[in-house]
C-alpha cells in the first residue's frame, strides 16, 4: 500500500510552503499591533471598532462560509453585546472582563433557542426567519423604553481592565492604548480559536453539510447539532464584537441591531472574501477604513457602496483575499 | 447647487480669497482659516433637516468671510454627516482629531448627542449642538458640561402649548387624546401636557394614548381610533412627514372638524400644512423661528428671501439653532480677543466668553446661560388660512423668552412645574 | 360604533398598501425563486416618479379622472425602464448560489436610497389636490370615508384579481407558473425561459413602482420609505406563504387587521405583534399559510 | 446471526401500493441483488429499510431499534451506509476530505473541536487505506466535482464504505458505466467488504451478468411483493420469475 502525497496540504507540508501560509495572516496581524505607532488617534480609534467588526465577522464567517447558512440578522448578537456592555456599566460594574463573561453568557443563552428555531431552514427561510428576529429585537429596544431607554438606548462608560489601572488615563489614551492591545490579544485569541475550530472535525463537517446535507447525514454527521453549534459560536463572536464596537461609541441603542446593519456585515464578509479565513479581518479592516475616507469625500457614499457591493457580488466573489491568496492555503 | 458642489466651491474660494484675486474681497492676511467642523443629517429621517441648517451655517460662513472672516481669518466648514449614533461618533472624532477643526457644530437626534455629549468633553473640542440635547427624559446625563453646548430644552414647546390650551380651553374640553410621536421627544411633551392639566386644575381625562413610529407614511388606522374615542382636543407631538401626514388623513375622514387639534412641534413640515387639509384654530408651533415673526429683524427677512429663493421653501427653526450656534461662537471669539489683544483666543477664554453671551440670531436673542443651555425665543399661536401663501400661518402670534419657562440647571423638571408660577401669556 | 367601522377600513386600506408592495416580492419568488429585498425601494421609486407625473400633469390642468391613469401609467413607465435593465443584471448570477442574489438586491437597495436622493432632494413630496379630487363616503356628521381610501383598497383587489386570471387563465399564465413549476422542463418544452423572468421580474417591478404611484397621494414620499417597507412586506409574503398570491392578499388582511387592533387596544404592542406572528408561522407552518408544500 | 429485519411492511402513496407485505430478514455473510423491472418497488424497499422513508404499516428494525425513528445519522453510527442512484458527493471537499468524513463518524471524532483534523493519525490512515482500495490514492487532494461521473459515483461508495458500517445498501453502483468496468468495480466492492469488516451488502442491480455473478441471495421484487427470494441457483430455476423480471429465457454464458 503506498504512502500517498498530503491529502490536506497544511497537514505535512514543507517548512517553505508553510511560511509562505503564515505570511499573510503575520503581516495582517503586524499592521494592526504596530497602528497605534503609525497612525493619528481618530483612526486607531476606527483599527478598535475594526477589530470588534472582525471578531463578529469570524463568527458571521463560520455559518455563511463554513456552513453555507446566509444570516440577514446577526447584527442583534452586535446589538446584545452593546447592551450588555450598558446595562453593567451604568450599574458601576464596567470590569472589561466580567462584561465580556456577562455578554457570552446571555448571547449563547439567547442564541440556543433562536438557533433551534433557525437551523431548521435553509437558504432563503433561514435568511428571512434570521432577519424577523433580529427586527423583533429592534422593535423590543425601540418600544420599551422604560427598560431598554428606548430610541436614546443606554450609555456605555469606559471599562476598566483587572490588570490594568486605567484610572490616571483619559478616554482617549485608553482607547488607543491599553484597551486597544486587549482587545488585539482578544483578537488573536479568538482568531486562533476559530482556526483550531474550523481546522477540527467541526470545520469539516460543517463544510459537508453545507455541501450535501443529506449524504452529511447518511455519513453520520448529526447535521442540527453541528449547524447548531455553528450558530452558538457565530452569535458568541458577534457578541464579543458588539461589545468591542460600542465602547468607542459610548452608547447601545436600537439602530445597531437594524437589518440594514446585518446587511453590511455580509457585504464586509464579501468584500473582504468569505471563501478565505482571513476574509472576515481584511473584510472588516477594509470596510471601515474605506468608508472613512469614502464619507468625507461624498455624501453619496451609500450609492458607491451599493455599486461597489454589486462588482463584488458578480465579478468578484470571493472578494480580496482570492486576489490576495493564491494557494488557496485559507481557503474554506 | 448641490451640497456637494457647494462645498468645492468653498474650498476653491479659500484658495481664491488667499490670492485676493476676486475684485472687493478682503484680502486676508496670511493667517490659516478657521476650520469648523460641521455634522449635518444626510439619510432617512433627518435629512431635509439636516440640509436645511447646513444651508443657513453656509449662508453665515459666506457672510461673515464677505465681512472679512473672524478676527482676520477666512471661514472654511468640513461637512461630515449625522448618522447613527456609531457613524456620528467616529465623524465627530475625525473632525477633531484628524482635521482639528476649531468648533464642531451639529447634530439634531439625542442619541448621537447622548453619544457626542462625553466625546466632546473627552476631546476638550467645542461643540455647539443645533438641537440635539444630552438629557435623557427629562433628567441631565452631562450636568456641567465644558466643553458641550447642547440646545434649549425642547419640552418648553410642551409648556407653551399647554398653556396655551389652558388660556383658551380652560372649562371647554372635558377629554383629551395622545397622539405621540414614538421618541423620547414625544414621551417628554405627553407628559409635560398632563403634568401641566393637573397643574392648572383642567379636569380633563386622557381617552387615547397612541404612539406613532416615526417615518410611518399610512395613519388612517391611527385617526380612526381617535374617532373612536371622539376627545375634545388631541394633543400631537408627530413630527417632520408624519405630522402632514395626520393632518391630511385627518382632515379627509373628518376628524379635523371635530375635535381641536394642537400640534407644537416645529420643523420643515410647516411648508406641508397646506390650507386644503389644515384647519384654522389650531394650535400650530414653530420653535425658535418663525418665518413671519410681527417684529421679525432686517437679519431674519434676508435670511427667509435667500432661502425661499434658493430652495422654494419657507425655512424652519432648525436653521435658526445652526445660525445661533455658529453665531454664538463667533461673537464668543471676538469678546474673548477683546481681553487677548486681538490674539486667537485659547478654547477656554472663548468657553468663558461665550457663558452668558447673547446674539442677535434669526429668532430673536440667542443669550448662553453658565450652564451652557441657551435662552431664546419660542413662537407659537393658532393658524390661519388668510395669508398669500397655499400654507396656513398663524396669528395672533405669542411669543414667550424660555428665561421663565426652562427648567434651571440641575433641577428636577416635574417638581419645578408643580412649583413654578408661569408669568401668563400676553 | 360607526367609528369602528372606520378602524376596520383602516385596517383594509393598510392591508391594500401591504398588499402591493408584497406582491411584487411574491411573483419574483414565486417563478424565480429570488427574494428581491429592493421591492419597497421599487415602492418609492413608484411614488416619487408618481408625484413628478402629476407635476407635469398640472401644467396641463388635467381634469381630476385623469390623475388615476396618470399615476398608474407613470408606474409602468418607470418598471418598463428599470424592471428589465435590473433583471439583465441578475440574469449574471442566476447560475450561482441564491444568497448572492439576495446580496445583489441589498445592493440595490443601497444604490436607489441615494438615487432618490441625488433626484428628487431630501424634503419629503407629497401632491396635494388628488387625495381630495374624489370626495369622500359621509358615515355620520363627523365621520367620512375618503373616497381615494376606497379606490386604493379597490385597485389593489383589482390587480390580485387580475393577478389570479392572469395566472390561471392566460397563455403566459401557464407558461410562467410552467417555469415556476419546473425550470428545466420548460425549458425543455422551448419555452423561452429569459424571456418569462425578464417579464416576470418587470412586473414585479410595476407592482411595486404602481402600487407606490397609486398610494402616496394618501400620504408623501420620503427617502426613507424603501427601507422600512420591505421589513413589512416581508412579514406578509411569510405569513401568506412564499410564492403564492393568494397567500400575499391574505397575509396583507392579517397584518393590517392586527396592526389596527394593535394601535386600538394595546399601542406597545403593535410593533412586536407583527413580528411574533411572522415568527409563529415560521415554526408551526414554514411554508407559510397558503403555499404549496415548500 | 439476522441484522436487518422487515416485518409486514406495506408503503401507499395515495392509491398507489408501492410495497405490499413485505417480511425478509439479511443475515450475516449475505450479498444480496435485488431484481425486477422498474417501479417495481426497489428502490422503495431500500429506502424503507434505510429509514429514508416511513413505511404506511409494519416496521423495520436495525440490530433491535425500529429504523424509522433512529434516523440516518444514528443509523449510519450503528453500522447502517448506503449509497445513492444519483451521485451524491460534496463537490467543493476533497476526495480525501469526504472519505474522511465517514472516517471521522465511524472514529466518534466528531466532538474532536479543538484538535487538528489534518493531524488525525487514525482518521487519514482510513482515508488512504479506502483511497488505495478504490484507486483514488493520487487524487485524494482533488476536489470531487472535478472527478469523472464514474469516478464521482465510486467515490459515493467508497464514503460509505469509510463508515466500516456492518450492512451497506447500494443503489445500482454500476450503473452508467462501461459493461467493462462493471466487474472491475464489482471486485473492488467485493475486496473492500472484506477488507472493511462488512457483514451483508444489499444491491439493487439489473445487469444479470453482476446479479448471478457475485451475489450469493436474490430476491426478485414485482409489483411491490416478493416474487421469489433464494440462492442464484434456485432462482434461474424458475421459468415464471425469469419470465417476468428478465422477460426471457437467460441462459448464464
Amino acid at each position: 500500500m503506498t504512502t500517498s502525497t498530503a491529502p490536506i496540504a497544511a497537514r505535512t507540508a514543507s517548512a517553505g510552503t508553510l511560511k509562505r501560509a503564515l505570511a499573510l495572516p503575520a503581516l495582517l496581524f503586524l499592521v494592526i499591533f504596530l497602528f497605534p505607532f503609525i497612525a493619528g488617534p481618530h483612526y486607531v480609534i476606527l483599527m478598535f471598532s475594526a477589530m470588534g467588526y472582525a471578531i463578529a465577522l469570524l463568527g458571521l464567517n463560520l455559518l455563511f462560509g463554513y456552513t453555507g447558512l446566509l444570516s440577514l440578522g446577526h447584527a442583534m448578537f452586535l446589538a446584545i453585546g452593546a447592551y450588555t456592555a450598558g446595562y453593567m456599566t451604568s450599574t458601576r460594574i464596567t470590569n472589561f472582563e466580567l462584561i465580556l463573561l456577562v455578554a457570552v453568557a446571555i448571547g449563547a443563552t439567547v442564541a440556543v433557542p433562536i438557533g433551534l428555531l433557525c437551523i431548521r431552514y435553509v437558504k432563503i427561510y433561514f435568511a428571512m426567519l434570521t432577519l424577523a428576529f433580529s427586527m423583533l429585537l429592534y422593535s423590543f429596544l425601540f418600544k420599551f423604553y422604560h427598560l431598554t431607554g428606548g430610541d436614546e438606548g443606554i450609555r456605555i462608560k469606559v471599562p476598566t481592565l483587572t490588570a490594568w489601572d486605567l484610572s490616571g488615563l483619559d478616554t482617549l489614551s485608553v482607547l488607543t492604548g491599553p484597551l486597544y492591545y486587549y482587545v488585539f490579544a482578544l483578537l488573536v485569541l479568538l482568531t486562533a480559536l476559530m482556526r483550531c475550530l474550523t481546522g477540527s472535525s467541526l470545520g469539516l463537517q460543517l463544510r459537508a453539510i453545507r455541501e450535501n446535507q443529506q449524504k452529511a447525514e447518511y455519513l453520520g454527521v448529526n447535521v442540527k447539532r453541528y449547524r447548531l453549534v455553528a450558530f452558538v459560536i457565530a452569535a458568541v463572536y458577534g457578541v464579543l464584537g458588539g461589545v468591542i464596537i460600542a465602547i468607542p461609541v459610548g452608547l447601545a441603542d436600537p439602530t445597531i441591531a437594524y437589518w440594514v446593519q446585518s446587511g453590511n456585515l455580509i457585504f464586509m464578509l464579501l468584500l473582504g472574501g468569505y471563501t478565505n479565513f482571513l476574509g472576515p479581518l481584511l473584510g472588516a479592516v477594509v470596510f471601515i477604513f474605506f468608508q472613512d475616507q469614502l464619507m468625507s469625500f461624498t455624501e453619496y457614499w451609500r450609492l458607491t457602496f451599493g455599486v461597489i457591493l454589486v462588482m463584488i457580488v458578480i465579478f468578484f466573489p470571493n472578494g480580496l483575499m482570492a486576489a490576495v491568496d493564491r494557494g488557496r492555503w485559507w481557503s474554506t | 447647487m448641490s451640497a456637494q458642489s457647494r462645498r468645492n466651491f468653498l474650498k476653491l474660494s479659500g484658495g481664491a480669497f488667499a490670492l485676493g484675486s476676486f475684485a472687493g474681497a478682503p484680502a486676508f492676511a496670511q493667517s490659516p482659516p478657521v476650520k469648523i467642523g460641521v455634522l449635518a443629517a444626510r439619510s432617512g429621517v433627518l435629512a431635509s433637516i439636516g440640509e436645511c441648517a447646513l444651508a443657513t451655517v453656509q449662508w453665515w460662513a459666506d457672510g461673515v468671510n464677505k465681512a472679512g472672516g473672524i478676527l482676520g481669518r477666512k471661514v472654511e466648514l468640513v461637512v461630515e454627516e449625522e448618522g447613527n449614533p456609531k457613524e456620528t461618533a467616529e465623524r465627530f472624532r475625525k473632525l477633531a482629531l484628524r482635521d482639528n477643526v476649531e468648533m464642531v457644530t451639529g447634530l439634531i437626534s439625542t442619541g448621537s448627542g447622548l453619544s457626542v455629549g462625553p466625546i466632546a468633553e473627552e476631546l476638550k473640542t467645542i461643540w455647539m449642538s443645533w438641537d440635539a440635547t444630552t438629557q435623557k427624559d427629562v433628567e441631565e446625563t452631562l450636568p456641567n458640561p465644558k466643553y458641550s453646548f447642547r440646545s434649549t430644552d425642547n419640552e418648553v414647546e410642551g409648556l407653551m402649548a399647554s398653556l396655551l390650551t389652558v388660556k383658551h380651553f380652560k372649562g371647554k374640553i372635558k377629554t383629551v387624546a395622545n397622539l405621540g410621536t414614538d421618541y423620547s421627544y414625544g414621551r417628554n411633551m405627553w407628559e409635560t401636557f398632563m403634568a401641566m392639566m393637573k397643574k392648572y386644575d383642567m379636569g380633563v381625562a386622557p381617552v387615547a394614548d397612541l404612539w406613532v413610529k416615526v417615518g410611518t407614511t399610512d395613519l388612517t388606522t391611527f385617526v380612526a381610533s381617535l374617532q373612536q374615542a371622539k376627545p375634545d382636543l388631541i394633543m400631537s407631538s408627530l413630527l417632520f412627514t408624519d405630522a402632514f401626514i395626520f393632518v391630511k388623513q385627518a382632515h379627509a375622514a373628518g376628524l379635523t372638524g371635530a375635535s381641536k387639534l394642537v400640534m407644537p412641534a416645529g420643523g420643515f413640515q410647516l411648508n406641508e400644512m397646506k390650507k386644503q387639509y389644515t384647519p384654522e384654530g389650531m394650535i400650530l408651533g414653530h420653535n425658535s423661528m418663525y418665518f413671519e415673526a410681527p417684529n421679525a429683524s432686517p437679519l431674519l427677512k434676508e435670511f427667509v428671501a435667500y432661502y425661499k429663493g434658493k430652495t422654494g421653501l419657507f425655512p424652519h427653526f432648525e436653521a435658526d439653532r445652526a445660525y445661533s450656534a455658529v453665531a454664538s461662537w463667533k461673537a464668543g471669539v471676538e469678546k474673548a480677543a477683546q481681553q487677548t489683544s486681538g490674539k486667537w483666543p485659547s478654547k477656554d477664554e472663548i468657553i468663558k466668553a461665550i457663558e452668558g453671551i447673547s446674539v442677535e440670531s434669526l429668532g430673536g436673542t440667542f443669550s448662553y446661560r453658565p450652564d451652557h443651555i441657551p435662552d431664546c425665543n419660542f413662537y407659537m399661536g393658532f393658524t390661519t388660512h388668510n395669508n398669500p401663501y397655499d400654507i396656513v400661518t398663524i396669528s395672533p402670534v405669542e411669543t414667550l423668552n424660555t428665561r421663565d419657562y426652562q427648567k434651571p440647571a440641575g433641577a428636577d423638571f416635574f417638581k419645578w412645574i408643580q412649583a413654578k408660577q408661569f408669568p401668563n401669556l400676553s | 360604533m360607526l367609528a369602528s367601522a372606520n378602524i376596520l377600513v383602516g385596517g383594509v386600506f393598510h392591508a391594500a398598501v401591504l398588499f402591493l408592495v408584497a406582491a411584487g416580492l411574491q411573483i419574483v419568488f414565486g417563478v424565480q425563486k429570488i427574494v428581491n429585498l429592493a421591492c419597497g425601494s421599487f415602492y418609492a421609486l413608484g411614488a416619487y416618479f408618481g408625484i413628478s407625473a402629476l407635476a407635469w400633469a398640472a401644467a396641463f390642468e388635467v381634469p381630476a379622472i385623469a390623475y388615476i391613469p396618470i399615476l398608474v401609467g407613470s408606474g409602468l413607465l418607470l418598471a418598463i425602464v428599470l424592471g428589465p435593465s435590473v433583471e439583465r443584471l441578475l440574469r449574471l448570477i442566476y447560475d450561482r448560489d441564491e444568497h448572492f442574489q439576495i446580496l445583489l438586491t441589498f445592493a440595490l437597495v443601497l444604490i436607489f436610497e441615494d438615487a432618490i436622493r441625488l433626484i428628487w432632494g431630501a424634503v419629503p413630496l407629497q401632491t396635494i389636490n388628488v387625495y381630495f379630487a374624489f370626495g369622500e363616503l359621509r358615515i355620520a356628521s363627523d365621520l367620512a370615508i375618503p373616497n381615494y381610501n376606497l379606490i386604493v383598497i379597490a385597485a389593489a383587489a383589482l390587480i390580485s384579481a387580475a393577478f389570479g386570471w392572469m395566472l390561471r387563465r392566460t397563455r403566459f399564465g401557464r407558461i410562467v407558473r410552467a417555469t415556476a413549476e419546473n425550470k428545466q422542463m420548460s425549458e425543455a418544452l422551448c419555452v423561452d425561459v429569459s424571456k418569462v423572468y425578464m417579464a416576470v421580474f418587470t412586473l414585479g417591478v410595476a407592482l411595486g413602482t404602481v402600487g407606490g404611484a397609486l398610494v402616496v397621494p394618501a400620504g408623501a414620499a420620503s427617502i426613507d420609505m424603501g427601507v422600512e417597507l420591505i421589513v413589512d412586506a416581508f412579514a406578509v409574503v411569510i405569513i401568506g406563504g412564499l410564492g403564492s398570491m393568494p397567500g400575499a392578499l391574505i397575509g396583507a388582511l392579517i397584518v393590517g387587521f392586527v396592526r389596527s387592533a394593535a394601535i386600538w387596544l394595546y399601542p406597545e404592542f403593535e410593533l412586536l405583534a407583527i413580528y411574533v406572528i411572522v415568527i409563529t408561522v415560521l415554526i408551526v407552518r414554514p411554508q407559510g399559510l397558503l403555499a404549496r408544500t415548500a | 446471526m439476522t441484522l436487518l429485519q422487515a416485518q409486514n411492511v406495506r408503503k401507499l402513496y395515495g392509491g398507489f401500493c408501492a410495497l405490499d407485505d413485505v417480511t425478509l430478514t439479511i443475515n450475516d455473510g449475505e450479498h444480496v441483488s435485488i431484481i425486477g423491472p422498474n417501479g417495481a418497488g426497489k428502490t422503495t424497499l431500500v429506502n424503507v429499510l434505510t429509514g429514508l422513508v416511513r413505511p404506511t404499516a409494519g416496521n423495520v428494525t436495525f440490530k433491535g431499534y425500529n429504523v424509522v425513528n433512529l434516523g440516518a445519522v444514528r443509523l449510519a453510527r450503528l453500522g447502517m451506509a448506503r449509497s445513492f442512484q444519483l451521485v451524491n458527493i460534496f463537490p467543493e471537499l476533497s476526495v480525501g476530505e469526504t472519505i474522511a468524513v465517514a472516517a471521522i463518524s465511524h472514529l466518534r471524532h466528531g466532538e474532536r473541536f479543538f484538535s487538528s483534523t489534518a493531524r488525525n493519525r487514525p482518521v487519514w490512515e482510513i482515508v488512504e487505506r479506502v483511497g488505495a482500495i478504490f484507486g483514488f490514492s493520487g487524487k485524494l487532494d482533488q476536489p470531487a466535482k472535478i472527478l469523472s461521473q464514474g469516478d464521482k459515483k465510486l467515490l459515493d461508495v467508497a464514503s460509505a464504505f469509510a463508515l466500516s458500517p456492518e450492512i451497506i445498501l447500494l443503489d445500482e453502483p454500476t450503473s452508467g458505466v462501461s459493461t467493462a468496468d462493471k466487474s472491475t468495480i464489482m471486485r473492488v466492492l467485493v475486496q473492500a467488504a472484506r477488507q472493511m469488516g462488512i457483514k451483508a451488502i444489499i444491491q439493487i442491480e439489473h445487469d444479470m451478468d453482476i446479479v448471478f455473478g457475485y451475489s450469493n441471495r436474490i430476491i426478485a421484487v414485482h409489483n411491490g411483493r416478493i416474487l421469489a427470494d433464494g440462492s442464484p441457483a434456485s432462482i434461474r430455476a424458475r421459468a415464471d420469475v425469469m419470465a417476468t423480471i428478465v422477460g426471457r429465457q437467460y441462459d448464464h454464458a
